[in-house]
């Protein structure tokens, strides 16, 4: 058997953590473009569009990523659709965080004070203008600090991935672990990797948090 | 590419899968009650608890928070044995639950609790309740009900994490479809079934939730 | 001919019907104070001339054009007749000249120039020239209070509805706001006010128009409303009040 | 036809083990590496076209093949009269020497021993198909997803026994670890087989061949020695 | 001897020193009225003295026993004074009854029957009886104040500390408040109140504390400190709140 040394388990598992890293990128991104754009149906889109995102939601925070994932890739290959790995990944990856984030904005658009509402009606504004230019500032405010938390479920939710084929960090520690047979070394290095990559994300939506809560008392 | 679904095989299997739904639920059950729990009290230690609680309570939920589920399930699973320490499969997984759970309720707690009225914490004093009395009785219902969505939100994400305990040969619902397809090879139907029981379940649960949010607070607060 | 015009108004939440059918008219200058107790519908009548809420039944007209509930006319209406809340409703993230300047630009389409022209003009008028850089909460409430006035005014509207846009202040607060009402009123500007502040509507105000449960129960000049009120609501709502 | 689109493509996709060492697992450069990763390479060769490895878990290997992304499975398969029905398999390319492997004051030495024990098995490999047949009711399976926590679970005691290969046994006391694992019995030598879709009958004959001629030209012999430590038995 | 003597107190908000040396005492059944300013450390005596703030040098006794920081002390001071706050404070989980209930039971230790018969006499004496089983946001603010003053009086306690109990109120609901604060005073307790009603303080007030930056600037009856203010300050605070 190959013989590892711990070098090399270090230096495939921070390989693998590109991975991670790319894929957090892109679900995180295009999740929150996606997310951005449901969110204005979702409280805009009167009695057709907003049932349907409500529907989208609950599907995609109501089944287990693993299962999204694996239906992304397979499902559609039993269509005849040849997705590759990494385009199923980013879209399942992008759908899912876009169902969490448009409820997560829109807990914060309802937060925005009614009277901010009125009294923009009140100047003659429109519901566009209302919302490009009272409330949307103002959630977008509030949004920030559950929005970075949310990231550091990205970061974990990659994880799943590996169901598809991908070789992130946590694919890498089990295939790993299988060929070492050092478990704790393995396993142990993989939460370390990601402790750090996550830690600093929660403390920044903490910090975001207390200073928001600091500099305005609206 | 035409592929024909099969459900046949789902009579040789049925019992698998209730068995894995039974577990599942059961996981959530003790992962819930017992993790909300734990919540309650890390979310007083940290807002309110003695000064040298409080670094301790900050260092167990930031650990917990920024791993995965699947590292902590292992290090309970075949890490603790080491220490003396054996639980078996289904009580480590209960226990990783619990644990998980625990960190994160008591962040969405703590910030019910820090939502509360100082004048909440006030009015106990000067009727001169205790500290403990007051968060007791003065803050927690309050703050739970504030939190209430939030906290039924991460029990449902939480059961949705479960799938991963089928790694240490816990026999749930993902170990059920896993299960199946090893011996049938039908990966499509089983997973598609277990994620269509997955969705009930989620659906379910929050729905009970809720409700028991309407029994536990049955006084509606008008908008604030 | 009046410069609003309401008649038969009626408005429901659910089974509850707030406004009974409401007649009252305001001519052009008239500043007419809206007293009653609390829950009597005083704001919910407001909110209804303002197109805040949708109404049940009657009309109301402003400046010749009756009210619809279509997105346009609610617009033309509000560019008519501004609100002042009593929570001031200032926008958190604009300073003060921001605030004002806000819909200007996005409804009027009035440029930038032109608009911080009339925001400085109007937070002059309301005696806070030199705060026009500052944040909301750097205010204090009389000082939030007279922007929110400041901002409807440079809307150039016809009319100004105010809520009791004194009850959330400190009361050594209270009189800097009535100040700058007391001036507008003075100016000529049509005004339609729910307050509390009996001595103010007393010396300022034209008309005063008493609801009770949902009806303007009586109506007048403050001399004879404050001094011979007729019926026992009245009577017994001054008392309290007094 | 598949053996067609093979050669016109002039590359056959394999899917491998990265976690069933020594069939598949991976070296210091994370390329898999293993018996069933030779077998496929062996295939390539003598078809004469490029190889392409995709990595699978047991989870997924199946919807690899019938979505149409591999044209074989090489995962050291067992078969079953289910699992025929859903995919078709070639000849037996590899033995599996099995058994069941305790700490040395165990005392089991066949099957029905196992009674009232815990045994540790990786899901869906063929130990735990043999396995479920022969032994006794009031034993318990624990199923793991992969070699490693089938043998976490003995090396931390949560299972008294587990079935798996001589050759992941002896990669184990390599380790030397405190709790050795050593042979109590084996269980029925059941061989592995490759996967490929229904109705490809002209692959399946083509991957019959290599593994035929394989076995007589002592390529796979070789294999065997590298992987196995040992030969191929009589009557593969 | 005094029921309640402050001693030099001084208490500071990290640089702010915001009360400078105060010297008080109020004896039983005395009701004092503290005036002054916003920011003059009115509200923040009354929490002093309540142990709701440390204190910073000076000394605070009840009754004869000196307050002391640690929760024993703390707890046993709370039941001899009780507070209303300015926001009612009312548990909003729990009824009218349950309210006054709880800390009877929770800190007296009162079995569940005696403290509802308790409750329900303090209830009934602040003229809600029939509002045992209403929660708080189903009460007007004048009833939640009430509610908060019953559960006060259910403690028993030998005097009430109230920090501008009708501030918050709308005007008509001020009187009955202030009603039950009149009955209070009448039947000897002893009342130690932050307040803007001055008609109030003239009339039910035995002595009227004015305080300004932190210090009791002028003190005495009210028909002296309101009729002669001798100091510049409290003459220019008279002025403007009458
Ligand atoms: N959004 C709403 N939904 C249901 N009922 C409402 C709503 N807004 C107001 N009401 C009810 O309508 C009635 C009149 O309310 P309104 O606010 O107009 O009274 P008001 O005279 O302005 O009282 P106040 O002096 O307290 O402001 C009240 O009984 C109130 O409970
Ligand atoms: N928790 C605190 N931290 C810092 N400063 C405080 C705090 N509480 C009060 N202060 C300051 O102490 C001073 C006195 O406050 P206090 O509330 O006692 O005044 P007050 O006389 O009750 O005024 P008001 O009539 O507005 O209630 C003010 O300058 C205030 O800003
Ligand atoms: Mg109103
Ligand atoms: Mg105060």
């Amino acid at each position: 058997m190959t013989q590892f040394t711990l070098l090399d388990i270090l230096r495939n598992l921070v390989f693998a953590t590109q991975w991670t890293v790319i894929l957090s990128l892109v679900s995180f991104i295009g999740g929150g473009l996606l997310g951005l754009g449901l969110l204005v149906l979702r409280i805009g889109g009167g009695r057709i569009f907003a049932p349907v995102v409500r529907v989208y939601v609950e599907l995609f925070q109501g089944t287990p990523l693993l299962m999204q994932l694996f239906l992304a890739f397979f499902g559609l290959g039993l269509f005849g659709i040849d997705v590759p790995p990494w385009l199923a990944a980013a879209v399942a990856l992008i759908l899912w965080t876009a169902a969490f984030l448009t409820e997560i904005w829109r807990g914060c658009v309802e937060a925005v004070p009614k009277g901010q509402w009125e009294a923009s009606a009140s100047l003659g504004m429109s519901y566009v203008e209302q919302m490009r230019h009272v409330v949307l500032p103002q959630a977008l405010k509030i949004a920030i600090p559950p929005t970075v938390g949310f990231s550091v479920q990205v970061v974990k939710g990659t994880a799943l991935t590996s169901i598809i084929g991908f070789t992130e960090l946590s694919k890498a520690g089990t295939v790993l672990s299988n060929a070492t047979f050092q478990p704790f070394t393995v396993y142990g290095l993989v939460a370390l990797i990601y402790f750090a990559l996550c830690f600093p994300l929660s403390q920044a939506a903490r910090h975001l948090e207390r200073k928001m809560n600091v500099a305005h008392r609206h | 590419m035409t592929y024909e679904f099969d459900f046949a095989w789902l009579a040789g299997y049925w019992p698998v899968f209730a068995r894995g739904v039974a577990m599942t639920i059961r996981l959530i059950l003790v992962g819930g009650v017992l993790g909300i729990a734990l919540g309650i009290f890390c979310a007083w230690g940290r807002a309110l608890g003695p000064r040298w609680l409080r670094p301790l309570v900050a260092l167990y939920v930031e650990l917990i928070r920024n791993t995965p589920f699947l590292i902590q399930l292992f290090f309970i699973f075949f890490g603790l044995p080491a220490a003396g320490f054996r639980l078996n499969e289904v009580e480590a997984a209960s226990l990783a639950m619990v644990i998980n759970l625990g960190a994160y309720s008591a962040e969405i707690i703590r910030a019910g609790i820090e939502a509360t009225p100082r004048g909440q914490f006030e009015a106990g004093a000067s009727l001169a309740l205790s500290p403990l009395q007051t968060f007791r009785h003065v803050v927690l219902i309050p703050a739970l009900q504030k939190i209430w969505p939030a906290l039924a939100s991460q029990v449902v994400i939480v059961m949705l994490g479960s799938a991963v305990v089928s790694q240490i040969a816990v026999e749930d619902l993902t170990f059920a479809a896993n299960f199946a397809q090893s011996r049938t090879f039908r990966a499509f139907e089983a997973y598609f079934l277990s994620t269509a029981i997955y969705l009930a379940l989620a659906i379910l649960l929050r729905f009970l939730l809720l409700r028991l949010g309407d029994l536990l607070f049955p006084h509606k607060r008008g908008a604030r | 001919m009046s410069l609003i015009a309401i008649e038969g108004l009626r408005k429901s939440y659910g089974e509850h019907e707030v406004l009974k059918g409401i007649d009252l008219e305001v001519a052009k200058g008239e500043v007419v104070a809206v007293i009653g107790k609390s829950g009597s519908g005083k704001s919910t009548l407001l909110r209804c001339v303002n197109g805040l809420e949708a109404i049940n039944g009657g009309s109301i007209t402003v400046d010749g054009a009756r009210l619809a509930g279509d997105e346009a006319h609610l617009r033309a209406l509000r560019l008519k007749v501004g609100m002042i809340f009593q929570q001031f409703n200032l926008f958190p993230h604009k300073t003060a000249g921001q605030n004002v300047m806000l819909a200007q630009q996005v409804v009027k389409k009035t440029g930038k120039a032109a608009a911080e022209a009339m925001a400085r003009r109007m937070l002059d008028r309301v005696g806070l020239g030199e705060k026009f850089g500052a944040y909301p909460d750097q205010l204090s409430g009389g000082q939030q209070q007279r922007v929110a006035i400041a901002r409807a005014l440079a809307m150039e509207p016809m009319a100004l509805l105010c809520d009791e846009i004194t009850s959330a202040l400190d009361p050594e607060l209270v009189g800097e706001v009535l100040q700058v009402v007391r001036g507008l009123a003075a100016e000529g500007m049509t005004l339609m006010m729910v307050t509390h502040e009996m001595a103010f509507a007393r010396d300022v105000c034209s008309r005063v128009v008493f609801m009770h449960q949902g009806r303007v129960h009586e109506a007048g000049p403050p001399g004879e409303v404050f001094a011979n009120p007729r019926t026992p609501e009245l009577q017994s709502f001054l008392g309290r009040v007094a | 036809d598949a053996l067609e689109d093979i050669k016109s493509a002039g590359i056959i996709r394999v899917a491998v083990p990265q976690d069933f060492p020594p069939f598949g697992s991976v070296g210091t450069d994370m390329k898999p590496q293993g018996y069933d990763v030779d077998m496929a390479r062996l295939i390539a060769t003598r078809l004469n076209v490029d190889l392409a490895l995709v990595p699978v878990t047991s989870a997924n290997r199946i919807p690899f093949l019938q979505t149409g992304k591999v044209d074989l499975v090489i995962s050291s398969m067992g078969k079953n009269p289910e699992r025929d029905a859903v995919i078709d398999f070639s000849d037996a390319y590899a033995p599996f020497y099995n058994g069941v492997f305790g700490p040395e004051d165990l005392a089991i030495a066949d099957a029905s021993d196992l009674s009232g024990r815990t045994v540790g098995v990786t899901r869906g490999s063929i130990e735990d198909l043999e396995l479920t047949k022969i032994a006794p009711a009031d034993a318990t399976l624990k199923r793991y997803e992969d070699n490693n926590g089938t043998i976490s679970a003995f090396l931390s005691g949560q299972v008294e026994a587990i079935a798996t290969g001589n050759v992941v046994a002896a990669a184990i006391i390599a380790q030397d670890p405190p709790k050795k694992p050593a042979m109590k019995f084996l269980i029925k030598n059941s061989p592995c087989y490759v996967g490929l879709n229904e109705n490809e009958p002209a692959l399946q004959a083509a991957v019959n061949e290599i593994i035929a001629a394989a076995k007589a030209d002592g390529a796979l012999e070789e294999i065997a020695q590298q992987w196995l430590g040992m030969g191929l038995p009589e009557g593969l």
